[in-house]
């Protein structure tokens, strides 16, 4: 029972850290699809020949003087900047770490057992012989 | 014995129970997948059906009227009314039409009558997967009823 | 012996089992391309009803640019180009995945078949 | 089983633990198990299909938290904006789905929010803010309790199907055994 | 003879069965309708007398989508007033639709009573 | 034969007995669905008011009455609420009885199903494929 319990909490925590690695990392390219979203509306604003433009906040869109959105536009991209790199630090951090969780205690279930006739004539039915 | 879908049965009979189970499985999966593609052009067509309903409300006479302009879900700010005659459709993919009130109306009695067509094709489609269902089921309970008659025997 | 044919059957399988999740993901990429050519068709049919001096817009971001009606369309054509390209490269994949899945097959049936006469010949 | 106190450390929304059968033949010597396999199976599967009730009522919860989040976000966001505002704002709002609609909007000192039982109060901007910021912590927290929760809830019911899958073979086993000894 | 009699009879029996049970299908449905009717006429009076007490210069707004736009409440009394009587102009119609279909069901009802009592008199007739 | 016929007759009954099962389970589950939304709007109640409690009666306020939304102040609105509030238990509580008398019901209907159909640990609900996945689970023991 202990060892089986101590094995589950190994698990699960491997399990929860590489689950926050893969999170972390969906969001590192979230937050940079945004960035490179704004890099291209600033390149945009810059060319524009208008005095002002839309810009939207959640569902409404507010007009804007252009000199205004740009601003707001570079706000954004700082605080983009500082987050990513935020997390892009926490990250190496974490896969470090999970790393080192891997290494120590045996994992068990990585000691393959040869497939017995039972097992043989389970995949034969699944169709994977045939 | 089996009715309709003759050519399916030619097909069925020559199957293994197994083999029979795995194709039902298929057949259930895309029966499911129809449900759901169902029930998300349902949903499309409520919110066509919605914003063509919305669109005719906006007259002439609510120009300049006072509004409760929803800002999110749950916060609401004073304001008017500035254009009764334009909208501005999102057409998808990131792009925005503006459009007067009749081609605002236009555009959602289209997009109804598409989704409304999907939809018939996919339950046509549908009735036809649910035949070969019910085919496969009794070439099946067929199969298993030839099967325990023996042992009954012995 | 018997373990060596074993350990490569295993082998095989783990193989199949690796082709298989590609090719599963090879699938719905080649249905969410699909989706998304039928959305910019649907777009690029809206943009041809429209009037020339129509207005329309584009989102980049947060800001909602003003596009030439002319840009507009060719942007879409372009984006479908792309889409379709992509699409025959998913289609290219998923056959070459499949003709994998033919091979691993082949190849475990006959470990199987060398395994089932080993046991005979023992 | 199911009479366990809830185990407050471990849940917030006083999820019942379930035990994992270690010892099969323990387990069904004990006193409530008297009633044979299908019974404990049956009791198993009740526990089962209570907790899968749990995780969809939890499940629901998140999302509404989850697209609670954003919005409050989204309203906070808007307050700045009306806090700065000077002149009249052109805006376009979505009217409904894919319709957008111009209107404008005045220097403002005041929003509306809506609170519930079909009622919507005015507040000033900072009244406003202080609730919004208020509400957008709590939702945060407690969507952190619901993941936790879920999480808790998922590890209790595989220990079920574990118990399940154990109890039956544990039955197997031992009608083939006293089959194999009646032969 | 009295076969053959038997068997028309029969005959204008099952007839008549038949167009009593579509009589009552159709009975359910305006019922049904009726209800649905009625249930959205109870909506619209609950709102009608919350209207009916506020001052006159009170603001109501309707909602449109997503917006609530300002609606002048004299101009929604009035609305409300038309649709009531509509409604209630529908449901009358129903109800008289229901009425008359009700009488043509006794009126089955009654040629069948009859066509059993003639039958039986014709039978008497030959005994005696 | 006859064994094999009476099997054939289950499975009828089984599908029958399922549908109806099922029509139960569905009754019960709207029933607790109202409860549940019932109790939501009361809850919110509880809290709306005990908002407008807090401020000043005369502030602006809107009501939503059916299908028009009105501009009044909390002092006209917290008694609407209230009344609300006192009444909303009153139809929680009927709910729960009509919920009460469904799960005897269904707990009848099990009972008397399990007389007809007794096959092994085949239990209703989810129990059948239960049973097969653990059977996967268990084939390499």
């Amino acid at each position: 029972m202990d060892d089986q319990d101590n094995t589950l909490q190994y698990l699960i925590s491997v399990e929860k850290l590489a689950q926050e690695i893969l999170s972390d990392k969906r969001e590192i390219i979230l937050l940079d699809k945004r960035r490179n979203e704004n890099r291209e509306a600033l390149r945009n604003l810059t060319k524009s020949s208008e005095s002002k433009c839309w810009l939207t906040v959640g569902s409404v869109i507010i007009k804007h003087d252009i000199a205004t959105a740009k601003s707001l536009l570079e706000a954004d991209q700082n605080q983009l900047n500082i987050d990513i790199n935020q997390l892009r630090s926490e990250l190496k951090v974490k896969v470090n770490n999970l790393r080192d969780l891997e290494m120590e205690p045996p994992v068990p279930g990585l000691m393959l057992v040869p497939m017995s006739h039972k097992e043989n004539e389970g995949l034969t039915h699944a169709g994977l012989f045939n | 014995m089996a009715p309709a879908p003759g050519m399916q049965q030619i097909d069925l009979s020559k199957l293994n129970l197994p083999q029979l189970a795995q194709l039902k499985q298929q057949v259930d999966h895309d029966l499911q997948v129809f449900q759901e593609s169902l029930q998300a052009l349902k949903i499309a067509q409520g919110k066509f059906v919605d914003s063509g309903e919305t669109v005719e409300k906006l007259t002439p006479a609510t120009k300049g009227k006072t509004i409760l302009v929803p800002l999110t879900s749950s916060m609401y700010v004073s304001g008017t009314i500035a254009d009764t005659d334009n909208v501005i459709i999102d057409i998808g993919t990131g792009y925005y039409a503006q459009k007067d009130i009749e081609g605002a109306k236009d555009y959602f009695k289209r997009k109804v009558q598409f989704v409304t067509e999907q939809m018939e094709k996919i339950q046509v489609l549908g009735i036809e997967k649910t035949k070969v269902k019910d085919a496969i089921c009794m070439m099946m309970e067929m199969k298993i009823q030839a099967q325990s008659e023996p042992q009954k025997v012995s | 012996m018997a373990e060596e044919i074993q350990k490569k059957m295993q082998k095989e399988l783990e193989m199949f089992s690796g082709v298989q999740k590609e090719y599963k993901i090879a699938v719905s990429q080649k249905q969410q391309l699909d989706s998304q050519l039928n959305e910019n068709k649907a777009v690029k049919e809206e943009l041809l009803l429209l009037k020339k001096d129509a207005e329309v817009y584009k989102l980049i971001g947060p800001v909602l640019v003003k596009q030439d009606l002319e840009e507009a369309k060719q942007n879409v054509n372009k984006r479908m180009e792309y889409i379709t390209k992509e699409i025959r490269r998913t289609e290219g994949h998923i056959l070459a995945l499949e003709n994998k899945q033919d091979a691993i097959q082949t190849n475990l049936n006959k470990l199987k078949n060398n395994l089932g006469n080993l046991k005979i010949s023992v | 089983m199911e009479g366990d106190a809830p185990t407050s450390s471990k849940t917030f929304s006083g999820i019942p633990e379930a035990v994992f059968v270690d010892n099969v033949d323990e387990f069904m010597n004990l006193p409530e198990n008297s009633g044979g396999v299908d019974k404990v199976l049956r009791r198993l599967d009740e526990q089962h299909a209570k907790y899968k009730f749990m995780e969809s009522t939890l499940a629901s919860k998140r999302r509404r938290l989850r697209q609670q989040i954003p919005d409050l976000s989204r309203s906070l966001e808007m307050i700045e904006k009306l806090k700065a505002q000077k002149e009249d704002m052109e805006t376009q709002f979505l009217l409904s789905d894919q319709v957008f609609l111009k209107a404008n909007v005045k220097p403002t000192e005041t929003v509306f929010l809506w609170l519930g039982a079909n009622v919507m109060l005015e507040y000033s901007l900072e009244d406003a803010e202080n609730l919004l910021t208020t509400n957008m912590a709590t939702a945060k927290k407690n969507l952190a309790c619901v993941e936790h929760d879920l999480d808790f809830l998922r590890d209790q019911w595989t220990t079920i199907e574990v118990n399940m899958a154990r109890v039956y073979n544990w039955d197997i086993k031992k009608r083939q055994a006293a089959k194999a000894s009646s032969q | 003879m009295a076969k053959l009699v038997d068997l028309e009879l029969k005959k204008a029996f099952a007839e008549l069965q038949v167009k009593m049970v579509e009589t009552r299908k159709k009975i359910n449905i305006i019922d049904a309708q009726i209800d649905a009717l009625d249930k959205v006429l109870k909506f619209i009076e609950s709102t009608r007398q919350e209207l009916n007490v506020l001052p006159n210069d009170t603001n109501t707004y309707i909602p449109v989508s997503r917006m609530f736009l300002q609606a002048d409440l004299g101009d929604l009394k009035e609305n409300i007033e038309e649709r009531v009587s509509i409604l209630s102009k529908r449901i009358t119609e129903l109800e008289n639709k229901k009425e008359y279909l009700e009488r043509k069901l006794r009126e089955s009802e009654d040629n069948i009573r009859e066509m059993v009592q003639q039958r039986k008199e014709q039978i008497e007739d030959k005994t005696n | 034969m006859a064994k094999s016929n009476i099997n054939k007759g289950k499975g009828k009954n089984a599908d029958e007995i399922f549908n109806a099962f099922q029509t139960l389970r569905n009754e019960q589950r709207q029933l607790a669905n109202k409860i549940t939304e019932l109790e939501m709007d009361l809850n919110e109640h509880k809290i709306v008011i005990e908002t407008l409690q807090g401020v000043d009666k005369s502030r602006k306020c809107f009501r939503m009455a059916g299908g028009v939304l009105i501009e009044k102040t909390v002092g006209d609105v917290l008694p609407v609420l209230e009344y609300n509030r006192e009444r909303l238990p009153q139809a929680i509580e009927a709910l729960n009885e009509q919920l009460a008398r469904k799960g005897k019901e269904i707990n009848e209907y099990i009972e008397t199903h399990d007389i007809r159909v007794h096959r092994g640990h085949r239990a209703p609900e989810t129990a059948p494929e239960q049973a097969t996945k653990s059977n996967v689970l268990v084939a390499s023991e």
